[in-house]
């Protein structure tokens, strides 16, 4: 039977190849990176399923999903042109895929699904510095973030808990790990960008108050707190936290190794061992 | 829904080169056969996209307009009007 | 307060308007679609919410979802070219459909969006006999009903039941009546077609079963019998069923003033007013 | 999943008019662009939809070849050709 080895929780501002490409491997960036990719590496993973949500890349407004999930056996990545990241093809699993969606549904998630996708930076800059070979399967689980109304914090961890069993019944021998990708404050090009710049951390309050709740294992309070008006409040993608409490969800109530804060962008690097 | 129209010529920026290039070398001509209401057309020539933002249009998306220099936006201006739109605690524009 | 007044649940047979127009209005379908629009005008509808389950036209297997709401003030139909079906522009309601939405996701109910949409003969051929003025707004609601997995009959009577509440707490004063479109038993262009045909009716048994449950108002044994596994037995169009368990959910458990069967198509027409 | 590819050009024949005259045309032309196997570009052009729906081609989208007469395929052929598929119960292929 497959089990879930691990669970990380990852960043994916598009921007960040570029700066580790002309700041090299001692910037603040590259050492945070490089030591999830070490952790990664440890835990031998045959396979990926990630969390994360889409910026109106993979899905628009003609056709917006809450839920969704990457059914095919590889994807394009990425397809919104982030600096200095090259054109991957990443590998994917259909049929866990297609039994992870079959799950979801048999338990009242309404997970649909895309072939033959592509995917933005939010998948591709974390695969980019934690698997650059891009020779491990991913499974993409879209969760839709951004626009209003946002899936409630609770069913999010609730599903989560759908695919970590449905992950845990796929009868190969696979080790996975799981992850959720995004930020906890952060506002995108929208009135609450910092002067100068093209994002803000409109609520480190917030940010500070996310990390302090999963370092010491209060992911009860942390969703009790995650309402869509918080998520809002942190910002136009302040709903990026559900990948993170998904992910937490797969994974069952465990004490993180490390979470790495990166208070002025709002996010941090997580890992889970056990 | 007429702002959808916005939204998806932003997002059209990143996917399709030729209407970018169309957009860089005349926005007025690149915009006029689409579906826009006369305030949208002029709002996006001016590059006012507090206003547009006012109408509902895309934070991400417009962000696409000063990241490929069209409309007379840069990253500065960009920023300028946008951070000009009073907001409320979840970034919905007031007054 | 908007209030719903009345249920309806009408197949969609893409031929039909060719029928009718080709046998005139004394044709069999003629006089069903007929009665139905006559039941209709008396309802003095303000406002259609239809569950519907689309056939690979709006949606297609690079983007399908379980729930979809279409959320704009109009959309084209037909997308499909059924014959003697002209193009039609029908007016919707995209503040009463985000409402909706908004609604059932807080409800836990993982409804996808649509704008900027078009609809198949599923929606058109009901609202071309019904409504052919196309002068009273239609918000279509579309339920995955052909390819597995579908979702579960009880998730579908629950989303029925939100759907009703949210349509109940608008706050306009509207006469809003909610359709269920498509068929209980049959096969399109799949192995189990009759010879000759373009269709079949695999289950008629269980057409039979469907129309008694829905006259006697055995809502739960309905449900209860809406196996995944009966709907795919029924045709691979059989979850179409779905479409109408969703109606049901939304107007309460009511007994029908008919349900007029169409056993050689394995559907029927019913009206539900009060 | 390369059946995708079958599926999607079924549903081109619908929505895309110049596909669909390039289709009756000449199907193998037609076809020559598209990523599908040697077998799927086989079966398709022998109009054996059989066999396409037993590798998991949907029937409502090949409902379309017929409907359109590409691949020598009219409503009785088709008919035919699906109703040999040996199905269980719920319609899946079997032996
Ligand atoms: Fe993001
Ligand atoms: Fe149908």
């Amino acid at each position: 039977m497959a089990q879930i080895v691990a669970g990380f929780g990852v960043p994916h501002t598009p921007v960040f190849p570029h700066f580790v490409k002309r700041d090299g491997p001692d910037c603040e960036i590259a050492k945070l990176f490089g030591a999830q990719k070490e952790q990664l590496a440890a835990t031998r993973p045959d396979l990926i399923v990630m969390f994360d949500t889409d910026h109106l890349n993979t899905f628009f407004l003609d056709n917006l999903p809450i839920f969704a999930i990457g059914v095919d056996k590889s994807f394009k990545a990425p397809n919104d042109e982030p600096r200095d990241v090259p054109n991957y093809v990443v590998p994917s699993n259909a049929d866990l895929a297609a039994h992870i969606r079959t799950a979801g549904v048999e338990a009242g998630f309404d997970v649909g699904m895309t072939q033959a996708y592509s995917v933005d930076h939010s998948v591709t800059v974390p695969l980019h510095f934690l698997t650059p070979e891009m020779n491990i399967p991913v499974v993409p689980f879209f969760i839709s973030g951004h626009l209003p109304p946002l899936p409630p914090a609770r069913r999010c961890y609730a599903l989560g808990q759908a695919v970590g069993r449905a992950i845990e019944s796929w009868p190969e021998n696979k080790r996975v790990v799981v992850m959720g990708s995004g930020s906890f404050s952060l506002e995108v090009g929208g009135p609450r960008m910092a002067p100068g710049r093209s994002d803000g951390v409109p609520d480190p309050d917030w940010c500070a108050r996310v990390i302090t709740y999963l370092e010491d294992q209060k992911i009860d309070q942390l969703i009790k707190e995650s309402t869509q008006h918080q998520m809002l409040k942190a910002g136009n993608v302040g709903g990026e936290i559900l990948n993170w409490i998904a992910m937490l969800g797969a994974i069952g109530n465990r004490k993180p190794n490390y979470v790495a804060p990166q208070m002025q962008n709002g996010h941090a690097y997580g890992v889970w061992r056990w | 829904m007429s702002i959808f129209a916005v939204n998806h010529l932003c997002r059209e920026l990143l996917r399709d080169r030729a209407f970018r290039a169309a957009m860089k070398a005349d926005p007025a001509k690149a915009l006029a056969p689409l579906d826009l209401t006369a305030d949208e057309r002029r709002l996006l020539l001016a590059g006012d996209v507090g206003a547009l933002y006012r109408l509902g249009a895309n934070a991400f998306l417009m962000n696409y307009l000063p990241r490929f220099e069209v409309c007379g936006l840069n990253q500065q201006s960009y920023n300028e009007r946008m951070r000009a739109v009073k907001v409320d605690e979840i970034g919905q524009p007031v007054g």
